[in-house]
């Protein structure tokens, strides 16, 4: 397919409808459009498209990663003290923003909606003449956004989504996810979980009733249930709840003696509060300590639960206190530019930005095909997770995943969480054909022109 | 002309120029300056303003000539997207067999949902209508996944069977193989201006659907919409049951809507469930509202209003902020920006509601009062009272309740 | 047995929700006859009145702390809130735990001035408005409110927890003879359903045995009579607009512990609210009370697995469908008056 | 045998027994006054005629056909219109599309939803609805919005488009209440011209003595749900139980 769908700015652009219908007096110059690729930069500058949520409830989170943007592109052009550019194991990136070109950038709201979304991203590329778009909060949006990405042909760098399905059946040739899944947290946390609470419980599941809830539930029944875990009940709560007790009062009495909250941002603040509320943690069941487990943790979410989280495992992609030197250095930069440490929100982006510059820089190209190319099988360190690998099948990163725990005695307000234990990446990977992933098919790098 | 009264033809030979000649109206300011942020004239913005506009226009022949406060017709705007995904999945991309599927669709759903609303009037009316949509929009993000996809939004797999595809058609939609995304690009100097397949397909639908409405508003049918919405009882005691009258306005409108539904997911082969939430069938009424409820312009307007907000003032962040007010010495710089900031960017909305407060506390009529009121006070000034510009006042300007 | 028995109490407490914000609204619908789409506001209002006093009793000095380090290494800054200080860590401590209560006795003088305000500033010029105009600028209203929290306070949830002494859950099982931990229900949510049955009684004696609440009744059934015996109808209707506020900024106030605040928690609780008001009858004070809590307990009984395992579902759209069948049962819902908002 | 028979109507709401038991004959072509004081169930009477409340008991036929569980609607297209006491008109809309409406319902029924083509168009209606407005004397006011009015002339457009249906039977409900003595006098004035162009049956609730002797032909007296008298006006003007009635409200 070689014809634009898209428009491309500052590039001769045509399709045989409009060419035809429309003889307007033409004053064109430019490349021909064959040669190129969708949104080609020609000048000194090249724009990425970051489209967060600014309104809604993931507004906060959006607003990190916005932060964590900023950061990325004051990095890239030489700005600041460089980051975890001085860390990442691949030294292509000079500071001279990618492939000589300053980076530039333009935002828009998500407001966590996939037709919203797609407004805005289409905006970045029709309009802006974005050449990546990179962001969102939720698995919905970025499943929508690295659809409508694979067919305008940019690339598309996943920002915070879970699901399965993002590099699973809904997977794109054009869209990378840096991001941990659902399938990995639940591999993380099983083992932590045996070695704490025995292999003789019983789970009670409360599930999001869409589908990241569906896969993010199935991912941890099956791990549990492998180490001897009974499950006593899946519920599915409407996505619009806000208050849980309706389900959360039934759990005591089901001869369950933990429960699993597949739940994240607000529903998971409002369910975990009702569970703490109905005091489930004082409980003893079959003769145990009840228990909570909340499979993803997202700090600045949990916040909002306040106490409520102390002592409860769940895992996490990155958190501030590592201690390795791309960490630190991340959390120097931020910290020192914003007064707060990043969330993991704002440290994925940061290195999805990274990891797409650095990709231009080796393929030395934005043609999203030699962008794809690089970034495919590409294995990297000193970006805070360790050694990493792009997986080329799939385009999901494989890393080592944190598992963590409410911090007890925290001594700060972002002081909430504990890392209990760095999960190693053989132990959270999978087979690309997993059935939990199948009847994707990643199709073929589409530059768009 | 077409069997229109002169101020309508006018009216629709007017709204036809502006939609035309969109694409260089909504890009006044050069590529590359400052200004340029407020350009809206690329192809998704434009395709949205005029399949809003649809789906306002639509809306008004129920709720501006009736009366009846529907809060559940973005079910009928879900339910057309859906139709014509499936149609995408199971036939093929070509949009037509989409379009009509989505059109019959809502207006079947917009007959049960109507017969059964509409034995009630005002607030309880207005109540049925949105638990219909609620209910639908909950359904469809979780129970009838295997229908609609859930929260990722139906949307077309290379698995899916799409039996008259074939090689040499696109792969994306398209009207008989003229793709929906193709966009000719004009380049003149500074300025670009992009014509795109898509907008004008749906912009020559959007015109022949406001004929429609013009053409409803002046018949005897809409007179009669219009009697039931100032007295019912006299209806009655005039030997007309409305309740018909009514439940065609309602499977008129449902099936409008059901067309915008089905143009959107042909512009963008997406359908996710947030489209049948309640805050989109509240968009819709302050839409309406906005522009002016009962007027034939007035919908269109408020529909480009708050789409343009939604579009253009949510992307305006600090960084453009400081590109525009570089020329200012450093303090007043930051003070200005400092001013601004809530109000662009992620405070849009904050903008937005300031507006609705705006709008209806100075221009009860909606912004086609303004504009009545503007040309009034031009008329004025040139001292004689011409025909030109009457676009606005040729309509009916009550307010709707 | 013992989990209907818990779906019951659940269903009272969620009752109690919608109750008191739908009967704040039925107060503006009968008495104002404006449909304000800004009551769900008014609630979040509330609830941050208790997050805002949170915060007050919470305003620190900083001390540098040269054993602890923060997130970049540097000497830690300790904070140390002031109430602490003047009145030690004990008793300040107490104080801090125990803003949500006081945060009611801020919240009745806060919100009936931010009804006031409403009323006079914005919604007495709606009153000869058509109901869209009406639904326009209250929703405008609403819109401007939150987005003025969020500049405030952020998008996401704020901890307000309930003082020590309410946290827990009392056993209802152990008395009725059930199997302990069979029926517990939290503490404070049996205070939110004690003072929401305190409110409510409160508004009923309130009109019901005053002067002032007569003569707003006769303005509810009709209003242009009272004003024809030189009554000023109008005054005491702002009165009223400040007492609806109020009560939805106790139920705002009182809700913060159960849910962490957030800036659009009004708009989850919006068109739940209108569907309980309208459910109840337009104009009807003892109908929005009484759908409030019939609503509340059947999406409590249909959050049961027994029946989401017969109807898959149920629980998302039971509100809405008990909605259409009471409306196409009852024209005009439970026990509502007729011609009011019908055209 | 009249056009209008009512046959042992009864009506209770709740504890009180608004209708009795009610035997009235309207004859064709007649003016026939329905009189009482307040409270003796007229108003109730009239609105189990026009379908807004069925009776409890009895019958109640317009040209032999029953009239009881017909809607307003229905009733309105056997030919029964109604004039009320507060005019009921689209006060929205202007004089002209007010007499235009019941032009369409006349000439399409109840349910033709009266196609697309413009209503400009339409000229047999047109013609109709000017030829109403004359008689009336309104045709200088076609344009003005209805709602602008003079109370009298709202009751004008109300009585002309009760008239453009060619209704068989004309009910009044206090047509001329709260109205000035002048308006009152052209009421009765329209009324007779009326009575003396068509053949039209009217029944009359009202109030005004002078407007009930000025036109009926025939009057009912109606006191605590049951007919007391029905006779001619001379008579009625002397009849004791009348008087007693009304404790001397009818000094005509």
């Amino acid at each position: 397919m070689s014809n634009s769908n898209f428009t491309r700015r500052g590039l001769l652009k045509t399709s045989a409808m409009a060419g035809g219908a429309l003889a307007m007096p033409t004053i064109f110059s430019g490349a021909a459009w064959g040669a190129g690729y969708m949104n080609e930069p020609t000048g000194s500058t090249v724009t990425l498209g970051f489209n967060v949520p600014q309104s809604g409830p993931y507004a906060d989170e959006g607003a990190d990663e916005l932060r964590a943007y900023e950061l990325a592109v004051e990095h890239l052009n030489g700005g600041g003290d460089g980051g975890m550019m001085n860390t990442f194991s691949s030294k292509a990136l000079k500071g001279n923003g990618i492939l000589g070109k300053k980076v530039e950038f333009v935002t828009g709201d998500t407001q966590t909606k996939s037709d919203a979304a797609r407004a805005s991203a289409k905006s970045m590329i029709e309009k802006d003449g974005a050449v990546m778009i990179t962001g969102g909060s939720s698995s919905g949006v970025a499943i929508a956004v690295q659809g409508l990405c694979q067919e305008a042909g940019v690339i598309f760098m996943a920002g915070l989504t879970h699901s399965n399905d993002t590099t699973g059946k809904d997977k794109k040739a054009n869209g990378f996810r840096h991001f941990f899944n659902g399938y990995m947290s639940a591999a993380a946390l099983a083992p932590v979980l045996e070695a704490r609470y025995g292999t003789d419980r019983t789970a009670y599941h409360l599930t999001a009733d869409y589908t990241w809830g569906w896969t993010q539930q199935e991912s941890i029944q099956a791990a549990t249930e492998a180490m001897g875990w009974q499950t006593a009940n899946n519920v599915l709560t409407p996505l619009a709840t806000t208050d849980f007790s309706a389900y959360v009062a039934p759990v005591l009495n089901s001869g369950a003696d933990v429960l699993v909250l597949n739940h994240y941002g607000g529903n998971m603040v409002n369910s975990l509060t009702s569970a703490v509320q109905f005091g489930l943690r004082e409980k003893q069941v079959n003769g145990k300590d009840f228990e909570i487990v909340v499979p993803l943790y997202s700090r600045l979410m949990a916040r909002g639960a306040g106490e409520n989280v102390k002592g409860i495992f769940g895992s996490t992609n990155w958190h501030w206190s590592l201690t390795d030197e791309g960490s630190k250095a991340f959390v120097k930069s931020f910290g020192e530019k914003y007064g707060f440490p990043p969330s993991q929100a704002a440290h994925t982006v940061y290195c999805q930005t990274m990891l797409y510059a650095d990709a231009a820089e080796r393929a030395g190209t934005f043609n999203p095909c030699g962008i794809a190319q690089a970034l495919e099988g590409f294995k990297f360190d000193g970006l805070g997770n360790g050694e990493t690998e792009y997986r080329a099948e799939d385009h999901q990163c494989f890393k080592d995943v944190l598992v963590v725990k409410g911090k007890d005695n925290p001594t700060s307000e972002f002081d909430l969480l504990e890392i209990v234990e760095i999960t190693p990446r053989a132990q959270v990977e999978y087979a690309v054909d997993h059935a939990m992933f199948a009847g994707g098919d990643l199709g073929s790098c589409n530059p768009g022109a | 002309m077409l069997g229109l009264e002169k101020k309508d033809t006018s009216l629709l030979i007017i709204v036809a120029i502006l939609t035309m000649f969109a694409p260089f109206i909504l890009n006044p300011f050069p590529e590359g300056s400052a200004l340029a942020q407020f350009n809206a004239g690329y192809p998704d913005l434009m395709q949205r303003f005029v399949i809003f506009g649809i789906f306002a226009i639509g809306f008004n022949i129920l709720f501006g000539l009736t009366g009846y406060l529907s809060f559940g017709h973005a079910a009928f705007l879900g339910i057309g997207s859906y139709s014509a995904v499936w149609m995408f999945k199971l036939l093929g991309y070509n949009i037509i067999p989409g379009i009509v599927l989505s059109v019959i669709t809502s207006g079947l759903f917009a007959l049960l949902i109507g017969y059964i609303s509409l034995r009630r009037s005002g607030i309880y009316f207005s109540i049925l209508t949105l638990a219909f949509a609620q209910m639908s929009f909950a359904l469809a993000y979780s129970v009838l996944t295997p229908l609609t996809n859930g929260e990722t939004g139906l949307q077309v797999y290379n698995s899916d069977p799409q039996y008259f595809h074939s090689e040499n058609m696109p792969n994306i939609p398209h009207l008989f193989g003229a793709k929906m995304q193709g966009t000719y690009s004009l380049e003149m100097g500074p300025w670009s201006f992009d014509f795109n397949t898509g907008y004008y397909l749906c912009a020559i639908i959007m015109l022949g659907m406001f004929y429609l409405a013009i053409r409803i508003f002046r018949s005897p049918f809409g007179l009669m919409l219009k009697a039931i919405k100032t007295n019912q009882t006299r209806m009655n005691y005039t030997g007309l049951n409305p309740r018909p009258y009514t439940l065609a306005a309602f499977v008129i409108s449902g099936m409008y809507a059901g067309l915008a539904g089905g143009l959107m997911a042909s512009m963008d082969p997406l359908a996710g469930a947030e489209r049948m939430q309640w805050t989109a069938s509240g968009e819709v009424v302050l839409m309406t509202i906005l522009g002016g409820a009962g007027t034939l312009i007035g919908p269109v307007l408020g529909a480009g209003f708050i789409k343009y907000f939604e579009n253009i003032f949510s992307k305006i962040n600090d960084t453009v902020l400081h590109q525009w007010f570089a020329f200012l010495p450093d303090g007043m710089e930051n003070f200005v920006i400092t001013i601004i900031h809530p109000f662009v960017g992620k405070g849009w909305h904050l903008t937005l509601g300031l507006l609705f407060m705006a709008v209806v506390i100075f221009l009860p009529g909606g912004l086609v009062e303004g504009g009545q009121r503007i040309t009034a006070a031009l008329r004025r000034r040139a001292g004689r009272s011409g025909r030109s510009g009457d676009d606005a006042s040729s309509t009916d300007t009550t307010p709707a309740e | 047995m013992d989990v209907i028995l818990l779906q019951l109490l659940n269903g009272l407490d969620k009752g109690s929700a919608y109750a008191l914000i739908a009967l704040g609204l039925t107060l503006i619908f009968g008495t104002l006859g404006v449909v304000n789409f800004a009551h769900g506001a008014l609630f979040m209002l509330g609830a941050f009145c208790a997050v805002t006093v949170q915060r007050l009793l919470s305003i620190s000095f900083e001390t540098i702390d040269p054993d602890k380090v923060d997130f970049l290494g540097n000497p830690a800054k300790v904070k140390t809130p002031y109430v602490e200080s003047w009145f030690g860590p004990e008793m300040g401590g107490a104080i801090v735990d125990w803003s949500v209560p006081i945060a009611i006795l801020f919240a009745i003088p806060i919100m009936i001035a931010i009804g006031f305000i409403m009323e006079r500033g914005l919604i007495k010029h709606f009153y000869k408005r058509p109901h869209a105009d009406q639904i326009l600028v209250t929703f405008g209203l609403a819109i401007v409110i939150q987005e003025v929290i969020k500049q405030f306070y952020g998008a996401n949830p704020i901890p307000t927890p309930a003082p020590d002494a309410f946290k827990g859950s009392f056993d209802f099982g152990v008395l009725l003879g059930f199997d302990p931990n069979a029926v517990i229900y939290p503490y404070w949510r049996l205070v939110y359903f004690g003072f929401a049955a305190i409110v409510i009684a409160a508004v009923f004696a309130f009109l019901q045995f005053t002067t002032f609440g007569m003569v707003v009744r006769a303005g509810m059934a009709d209003r242009e009579t009272v004003g024809l015996l030189g009554i000023n109808i109008d005054k005491r209707f702002t009165i009223m607009f400040g007492i609806a506020a109020a009560v939805a900024g106790l139920a705002g106030v009182m809700y913060a512990p159960i849910n962490s605040p957030n800036y659009h928690m009004g708009m989850d609780f919006l068109v739940l609210s209108f569907v309980v008001v309208v459910v109840g009858g337009m104009g009807s004070l003892p109908g929005a009370v009484l759908a409030g809590f019939m609503l509340g307990i059947l999406e409590s009984f249909s959050s049961m697995n027994v029946i989401k395992s017969i109807v898959p579902g149920i629980d998302q759209i039971i509100i809405y469908l008990v909605a259409i069948i009471i409306l196409l049962v009852r024209p005009r819902g439970l026990m509502g008056r007729k011609g009011v908002m019908e055209d | 045998m009249g056009i209008l028979e009512i046959k042992n109507v009864g009506k209770r709401f709740g504890g009180l027994q608004a209708l009795g038991d009610v035997n009235l004959s309207v004859a064709e072509n007649t003016v026939h006054a329905i009189i009482g004081p307040n409270g003796a169930g007229k108003s109730t009477l009239l609105n189990c005629l026009v379908g807004k409340l069925i009776p409890d008991t009895g019958s109640v036929t317009f040209q032999g056909q029953s009239l009881l569980g017909r809607k307003p609607y229905e009733i309105n297209q056997m030919g029964v219109s109604r004039v009320f006491q507060t005019p009921e008109i689209f006060s929205d809309l202007t004089v002209f599309e007010n007499v235009m409406i019941p032009c369409f319902a006349h000439r399409d029924g109840a349910y033709k939803l009266n196609g697309i083509n413009p209503v400009r168009s339409q000229n047999d209606i047109k013609e109709m609805a000017e030829a109403i407005l004359n008689d009336v004397n309104m045709i200088d006011k076609r344009n003005m919005v209805a709602s602008s009015m003079s109370r009298g002339d709202k009751r004008r457009l109300e009585m002309a488009m009760c008239l453009v249906q060619e209704p068989k039977l004309l009910l009044l409900d206090e047509p001329t209440a709260g109205m000035a003595r002048a308006d009152t006098n052209n009421t009765i004035d329209l009324l007779k011209e009326i009575k003396e162009k068509r053949d039209i049956t009217m029944a009359i609730i009202e109030h005004d003595m002078h407007v009930v002797f000025s036109l009926a032909e025939r009057i009912t007296v109606l006191a605590q749900g049951t007919p007391l008298v029905e006779d001619t006006p001379e008579n009625i003007k002397g009849h004791p139980k009348v008087r007693e009635a009304y404790l001397g409200e009818a000094q005509v």
